[in-house]
């Protein structure tokens, strides 16, 4: 547009000295090797060193044969691929009598994880709502109560839990098993649950009360299709602390719902003669697949998640 | 007839007194605005009148009826908050909807006020969209639509229009007022911008610290401040306030240092005149140059500062030691530095007694 | 009827062991469901209790012979089997009877016993004596000689697992040969705690101080991990009970060729009569209760115990029976064993919290060269004395 | 409609009864089972439960154990570490990570990844890494370093530390990932105010950035501490608790006592001292966040 | 002397251009604001100045220094963020003397300059506090001071009033404007609040799409805007436009529909004067009533909505079927519905071109 900032630009231009003109111009110099990027690159590929190199060792050792193992070096790839580790693993390691590997508890950990993730995230993200945006007297100090069981060591509750499983007459049943989760895992997904429904703006909540919204119209209405974020965080902890566990799995039901890591300790603790590196590493980096794939597939929800409900402390 | 009110209201955070005892009354199509500093307790005071807030004592008619204790959306009122506060996964047209279906209406009915609300907020062609993808004008539109729709008596606003920009502050602004004009609903508008409160309120009620200081229309609250607070909490800029003494009885006049400035014209409205008093006069009520010879009063001043605003200009002059600012033509040729002269009536001032601070 | 079972034994030589008890089962038409835990007495004890606890409890489970499962007896939660034993003779055939003692609270009898094991066993690689050059040795103290011939030829000598029972399994074997079965009975038994002060432990504490040495730079957990090292010939020997004689079996080897067993260490011919029995909790289930004593029965019937034992490397808890098919460690043990140079086991004279303590401190005491035996000793004396 | 004043009971009953799962747990389950383990403490029971009070007795037991007293040493060492660790590798790398890095979801994956393995498997890998026959010491010996020795699993006094190595391994991701989205909450002008003032990177991060971060860190710290206090599963696939008892824990003295041991009552005195350890932590961390401030 | 100096400066990110080849210079002790309206591109403009940005291409020189690959902290400037940008664990005191300290520059030497700059900036008595115990204002003022302590020669602002409510905004308005007048340093200030813009700049830049679309004096780019964009952004509310066709030659006029306004008071600025144009005039150019029979052009206009706003009154009424705005006194006693005389001095008036939107 011609207008009479370009005549005084013009003006001003010849009264500036030709020193000026000459010196640097556009962008700053960058170079692609500044002692900052290879500060940086480095550490991260080091560190990322330290963090691979056990995934590495596993998976290499769990395709070599055992003779190559007593060999030799846990770091060489295998010379002679062998998948029988895995299928041995899977389906034929045995522990006691019974010779059908980890399959055995597969679709047991599938069975407990499910209803028992489903149920305690509907129960925790209830506790969370309940929690920030229905605060009704006392709910902090069951709240302080819930974080403190957080820290409680689990094989201090086991005797009591016993105890009030059997006073249920859940014990030893998959229900038993799953309400034993669901209550461990309550602390810090309610935290996680509570720190992300805080920060959902108040107004809304208010608004739907007026829209005539109840406590269950609010939270399946409202909150619930905002909080995807939060949910994937939850089902991410979950599903890595449920599929994970032993103690419960192997305390709280019998041997025809053992999980997976039931057989998976006893596939690595039912030693005959040496150690069987190959098959154990197989087994298990088979039981750590599932964690791992949900892990991998949304772990981009994850870091938002968590960025929008723990870092609130 | 009395549509909202409001008897002996207490509200204790904690231990912390927010709203104190207080009592309002609102007539049916009445505008009231509720007028206050950050932190003065109007927002805790329409969520009490919407039942968002149990209150600790005292009592809350709508309409008639008693609903001290009754649910939010029993009360026939509908909400608009500052931040919009719009269901952001669903719909303009689920948001509108919302309140209906919990109330179990049917569909057609419920199309049928969707479709007058879209059309008196302009927003139809907007139904379809999710309020991530509105401007912010028209998100407060769709705020105050859902409002609408639900067919209340009552509008409550907290702050509706505090986060546009002043454009479209200054165009919603009026698109409220031919609202109300339309509808002539029972309506209560929370705001801290006195524009907002002087150009939209039949009565406004200024707050300060949970307690009502002054309930009128806006020209009295202007004109005729009760308190030195609500002298100096209306008009922008503020009111120059001359710290000094009333002497004389009939024919006061009003002293300070070495200027006297004659009260006879002032309507006083107190009998009792303490010595120790506040002289205040609004900086659009000061003459300058020659206009400010035929004042009753003028004196001359030393500019300190001048504020172009476009329409008029802002001086900041300097009288007897204090500030003391008064307003100019736009095109006004006034420079720091210089020295003018100033005058104005009394009668159009405000004096209040320097302990209690109410006027005289 | 399907009855579940509960036990430890997952090594490849009781795996197979218990086999056979499954087709023995199996073979009356009812049918054996296998819960093993692998990781030992440890992790499977509490599963057990807290089923038994929580109302849930499997059809049958192993623990050790001995004071084990008094407390789930006093609570009335495990079954008397007096009924079965009468009906089968337990009190007839059931060799040595102590075994049976330990089944016994009031007269009323509450488990099975299935086998025999002692303790008092050094393991003795013929590989690797042949590598040091040394003759294979007869006895602990020519063992514990040849341990630096073994050392410089680049071979461990003693294999000890870090797990705790092993240590304290150790000690307790030198202990009962060294000092003498009364000793041990004293002191556990009957809590002497003097004697537990005195020169002759002192002796033995002496002993186990060496046995440490040997036993340095042996760096691996399960006890059948060190029998490997003995079967590979990478250590010298092992002291371990005659359980480990089913993972030479297993590994194909022989006795007298391959390795030498010395019972009692070859020290003192003496074995301690421990073991695993069988407990049956109460099941409110007239089916279960049913192939309850059948089980029961059938864990003790000759075919059974000839089976089951010759597979496990442990001693049948009847002498009825022919083992001819026995290879020559089990020959020695079942011709001490007849000539009644029997002891208790320690599980009878201790409670689990004092083995507890006990393998805290050797643990300890042979993982950590920089305790005394004067220090060790101390604290065993403190031990003994608070025990219960 | 209502005049009046109802019961304060009812107000908000259904988010009440939707409370009670929660109530119960606490309740019950936490509080009830704290409340069990404390007063059973007190008594001598061993494979069972049984209210035969014999005072302190187990707590003087207790602290007259020497593998007790260990574990105590190692968990303060561990603790101290873990603690000081996390929160300076997980600070670390969250700043490398927050410096517009290309890769960034590559290495974020790579880091956080541990985090879904179970404490058994992570225990089972570093176990074999750090053996000294097969792992790191015998790779880099048989590289020609001969006389290199690294083998923490085998050696009582470093062995806490070959614990540590696993433990950091598997936990710092979170961290990382928790301090990387507080790094991402900073106001952007912070970071210009700074440029500006020509305060250097580091001191940006140490006098401005960390202590912004406090409420991170807060978090954090409850996540490290309640870790750290449970730490059992590592400690048994790693170490067994050995070298002798070198490696041995708390929480693997509650377990070991109460059913290996079958001495319950011991059992419990150890978790209730486990317990009041916590209380010292979290009484400051509740009144942290609920004390002082309100919601507003 | 030139203080600073934009030649052809250029920033994109990745493929957006948000800089297009700018060119700007500012004198020293000027006041220099920077207006446009959300997105236009202030913020990135202020940032390459100080160095915050790494631009694409053209050269920034400050104090006749070439400063375009300087660090922020070489180039002589201090900056004020929008959202004060304290650093909230330090004290007030620490958050001036941080910046010094990391200069090494003697402790009583620090002292004084906090002491001077918490003296001019009248936060003495704030000096240990924190920052979050401080109210937006005493904040901003530590934000200035933080810039004051560094003697700069360029002070950059970024909105530094746009979280503070009307009346503090008003007030700190004033003591920036007397800071400068006592510092005399260059200012570069960047907002959308145009009565900032008006009451605090030697010159303005208003700027759109990364573009300077006028830079003047308050007073030309008020009464005299370049282009219907700046004519419409500058005063609020707004500028009344009307579309219409300009016939005759000398004395033309402006036609639309039944109306005819005389331009021959008008001072075209070009001489080619096509059909199509837009006829804009201030709200506060009308006069209504006796005073507007007495102006150049008058017509009669219907009410439609009368706004208060204290010192003065808005109205919108209805011209030719279009919305008109205009202001009159605060105690006018226009109604809504009423038809009043409105009348105009077409010489303050402004005319565009439909097409190119270009004054005329
Ligand atoms: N939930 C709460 N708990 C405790 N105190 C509160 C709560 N909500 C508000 N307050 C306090 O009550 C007082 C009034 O708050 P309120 O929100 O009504 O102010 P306001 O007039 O609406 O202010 P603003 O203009 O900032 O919205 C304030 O002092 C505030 O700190
Ligand atoms: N880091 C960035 N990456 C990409 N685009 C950006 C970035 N920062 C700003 N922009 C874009 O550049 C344009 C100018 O942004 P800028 O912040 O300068 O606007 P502004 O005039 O300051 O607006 P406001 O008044 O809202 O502060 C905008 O369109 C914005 O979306
Ligand atoms: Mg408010
Ligand atoms: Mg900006």
């Amino acid at each position: 547009m011609a207008n009479p900032i370009s005549l005084s630009v013009t003006a001003a231009a010849i009264g500036t000295t030709r020193a000026e003109l000459s010196g640097p111009r556009g962008a700053r110099p960058k170079r692609a090797i500044s002692p900052r990027n290879v500060f940086i690159y480095g550490t991260l590929l080091l560190v990322s060193v330290y963090y691979l190199l056990p995934l590495y060792v596993m998976i290499v050792t769990s395709l070599k044969g055992m003779p190559e193992i007593r060999l030799g070096n846990i770091f060489a790839p295998p010379v002679e691929v062998t998948f029988e580790p895995w299928v041995k693993a899977w389906a034929t390691a045995c522990t006691g009598l019974n010779c059908e590997g980890l399959s055995r508890g597969f679709w047991n950990s599938v069975r407990i994880t499910v209803p028992s993730v489903v149920l305690s995230i509907a129960i925790a993200s209830v506790n969370g709502y309940a929690l920030a945006n229905w605060r009704f007297k006392g709910a902090d100090f069951f709240f302080t109560v819930l974080i403190f069981g957080a820290f409680i060591p689990y094989q201090v509750m086991l005797y009591p839990i016993v105890i009030l499983l059997r006073e249920l007459g859940l014990f030893g049943s998959l229900w038993g098993l799953v309400l034993v989760h669901s209550i461990f895992g309550m602390p810090i997904l309610t935290l996680l649950f509570r720190n992300y429904f805080t920060s959902v703006p108040e107004e809304l909540f208010k608004a739907a009360r007026v829209d005539g919204a109840g406590f269950w119209g609010i939270y399946f209405k409202i909150m619930l299709p905002m909080s995807l974020p939060i949910f994937v965080v939850a089902m991410i902890i979950q599903i890595t602390g449920v599929w994970n566990d032993f103690l419960f799995g192997v305390v709280y039901t019998k041997p025809d719902v053992y999980p997976m890591t039931v057989q998976l300790n006893n596939i690595v603790n039912s030693v005959q003669g040496v150690k069987e590196y190959n098959v154990n590493m197989a087994a298990t980096i088979i039981t750590g697949l599932v964690p791992l794939i949900v892990y991998f597939v949304s772990g981009k929800l994850f870091v938002r998640g968590i960025a929008a409900g723990a870092v609130k402390g | 007839m009395t549509s909202v009110s409001i008897r002996d209201l207490t509200l204790k955070f904690g231990s912390l007194e927010v709203l104190k005892s207080l009592n309002l009354d609102i007539d049916e199509g009445e505008f009231l605005v509720l007028l206050g500093p950050s932190g003065c307790g109007k927002s805790t005071l329409l969520n009490c009148i919407a039942g968002l807030l149990d209150i600790s004592d005292g009592q809350i008619f709508i309409g008639g009826n008693n609903v001290t204790w009754s649910e939010p959306s029993e009360r026939g009122i509908g909400m608009v908050f500052q931040s919009y506060a719009l269901y952001p996964q669903m719909s303009v047209e689920g948001n509108l909807a919302f309140g209906l279906k919990n109330a179990r209406m049917p569909k057609d009915e419920i199309a049928k006020r969707i479709t007058r609300a879209a059309e008196v907020l302009q927003i139809e062609p907007l139904l379809q969209r999710k309020p991530a993808q509105l401007s912010g004008g028209q998100r407060q539109r769709v705020a105050i639509g859902r409002a609408l729709v639900r067919d209340v008596d009552v509008f409550l606003f907290d702050e509706p229009l505090s986060n546009l920009d002043a454009k479209l502050r200054a165009e919603l602004r009026v698109e409220i007022k031919r609202l109300h004009q339309r509808l002539k609903n029972t309506m209560i508008y929370v705001t801290h911008d006195q524009i907002e409160a002087l150009t939209l309120a039949d009565r406004i009620a200024i707050m300060r610290n949970g307690i009502i200081q002054q309930l009128d229309t806006p020209h009295e609250i202007y004109n005729r401040p009760v308190n030195l607070y609500v002298a100096g909490f209306m008009g922008s800029p503020g009111m120059n306030f001359i710290e000094g003494e009333i002497s004389g009885a009939g024919d006061a006049s009003f002293n300070v240092a070495a200027t006297q400035i004659p009260l006879a014209r002032y309507p006083f409205a107190r009998a009792d005149r303490p010595g120790k008093a506040i002289f205040g006069i609004r900086p659009e009520h000061v003459s300058c140059g020659a206009a400010a010879m035929e004042e009753p009063f003028s004196t001359d001043v030393e500019i300190e500062v001048v504020e172009p605003m476009g329409a008029d200009t802002l001086v900041w002059a300097v009288l007897d030691g204090k500030e003391f600012r008064f307003r100019v033509d736009g095109q006004s040729p006034l420079q720091a530095g210089q020295t003018v002269r100033i005058g104005f009536d009394p009668a159009k001032a405000s004096v209040f007694d320097a302990a209690s601070e109410l006027r005289l | 009827t399907d009855l579940e079972v509960t036990h430890w034994w997952t090594s490849g030589g009781e795996a197979a062991a218990v086999a056979e008890f499954a087709k023995a089962f199996d073979a009356t038409g009812h049918k054996w469901v296998d819960g093993a835990i692998a990781g030992g007495g440890g992790t499977a004890r509490p599963i057990v209790v807290s089923r038994i606890i929580g109302g849930d409890p499997m059809g049958a489970f192993q623990f050790n012979h001995g004071r084990q499962a008094e407390e789930l007896i006093e609570a009335g939660l495990l079954r008397d089997m007096t009924d079965v034993a009468e009906r089968e003779g337990w009190k007839d055939i059931v060799n040595p009877p102590s075994l049976l003692d330990a089944c016994t609270i009031d007269g009323r009898i509450y488990c099975a016993p299935v086998n025999i094991h002692s303790w008092q066993w050094v393991w003795l690689s013929h590989a690797a004596f042949e590598k040091a050059g040394v003759a294979v040795p007869t006895s602990w103290d020519e063992f514990a000689a040849a341990g630096k011939a073994l050392r410089d030829a680049g071979i461990q000598p003693l294999a000890l697992g870090g797990q705790p029972w092993q240590s304290s399994g150790l000690f307790n074997v030198l202990m009962a040969t060294l000092a003498g079965p009364d000793v041990l009975t004293k002191i556990y038994g009957e809590k002497d705690a003097d004697l537990a002060a005195g020169p002759e432990m002192a002796k033995v504490f002496q002993a186990a101080s060496d046995a440490r040495s040997m036993a340095e730079g042996s760096n691996v957990q399960d006890w059948n991990q060190a029998t490997n090292l003995v079967i590979t010939g990478k250590a010298g020997g092992q002291i371990m009970g005659d359980w480990a004689q089913g993972e030479f079996a297993v590994a194909g080897q022989t006795a007298g060729t391959d390795y030498t067993c010395l019972p009692g260490l070859g020290m003192r011919e003496i074995i301690s009569t421990g073991g695993d029995a069988f407990y049956f909790p109460v099941i409110d289930n007239a089916e279960i209760t049913a192939a309850q004593d059948v089980l029961a029965a059938t864990l003790l019937k000759p075919e059974t115990q000839v089976a089951f034992n010759l597979k496990k490397g442990s001693l049948p808890i009847r002498g009825d029976i022919d083992l001819s098919a026995a290879n020559d460690c089990m020959k020695e043990g079942l011709g001490i064993l007849a000539k009644g140079n029997t002891m208790p086991d320690v599980n009878m004279l201790n409670t689990e919290d004092t083995n507890n303590q006990l393998n805290d401190l050797f643990v300890q005491f042979f993982q950590d060269a920089s305790i005394t035996p004067e220090a060790a000793q101390e604290r065993f004396v403190e031990i003994v004395r608070n025990k219960d | 409609m209502a005049s009046e004043r109802p019961n304060r009971l009812y107000r908000n009953l259904t988010a009440k009864i939707a409370a009670i799962p929660m109530i119960l747990t606490a309740v019950c389950v936490f509080l009830g089972g704290t409340a069990w383990t404390v007063v059973y403490s007190f008594t001598n029971s061993k494979l069972l439960p049984r209210a035969k009070f014999v005072g302190l007795d187990q707590y003087e037991r207790l602290w007259g154990t020497h593998r007790w007293v260990v574990s105590i040493e190692n968990l303060m060492i561990y603790g101290i570490c873990s603690l000081v660790l996390s929160l300076v590798i997980g600070f670390v790398l969250a700043a490398l990570m927050d410096q517009k890095i290309r890769f960034e979801n590559t290495f974020r994956t790579i880091i956080l990844y541990p985090f879904a393995l179970s404490f058994i498997v992570t225990g089972l890998v570093w176990q074999w890494l750090l053996n000294p026959d097969l792992g790191l010491q015998s790779v880099v010996r048989s590289a020609g370093w001969v006389s290199f020795n690294f083998d923490p699993l085998y050696n009582a006094d470093i062995v806490i530390f070959g614990v540590l190595i696993a433990g950091i391994w598997q936990g710092s991701g979170l961290i990382m990932v928790l301090m990387l989205a507080g790094l991402r909450g900073i106001d952007e002008s912070i970071w210009k105010a700074a440029r500006v003032d020509g305060i250097p990177l580091w001191k940006t991060y140490v006098f401005i950035v960390i202590p912004m971060l406090r409420p991170v860190f807060i978090t954090t710290l409850v996540l490290i501490t309640s870790g750290i206090v449970r730490l059992y599963d590592l400690i048994v696939a790693q170490t067994s608790g050995g070298p002798g008892i070198a490696s041995e824990v708390p929480a693997k003295y509650v377990y070991d006592y109460m059913f290996q041991g079958q001495n319950l009552g011991q059992g419990f005195a150890a978790s209730t001292m486990m317990l009041l350890a916590v209380l010292i932590v979290i009484i400051p961390w509740a009144y942290l966040e609920f004390g002082g401030k309100k919601r507003g």
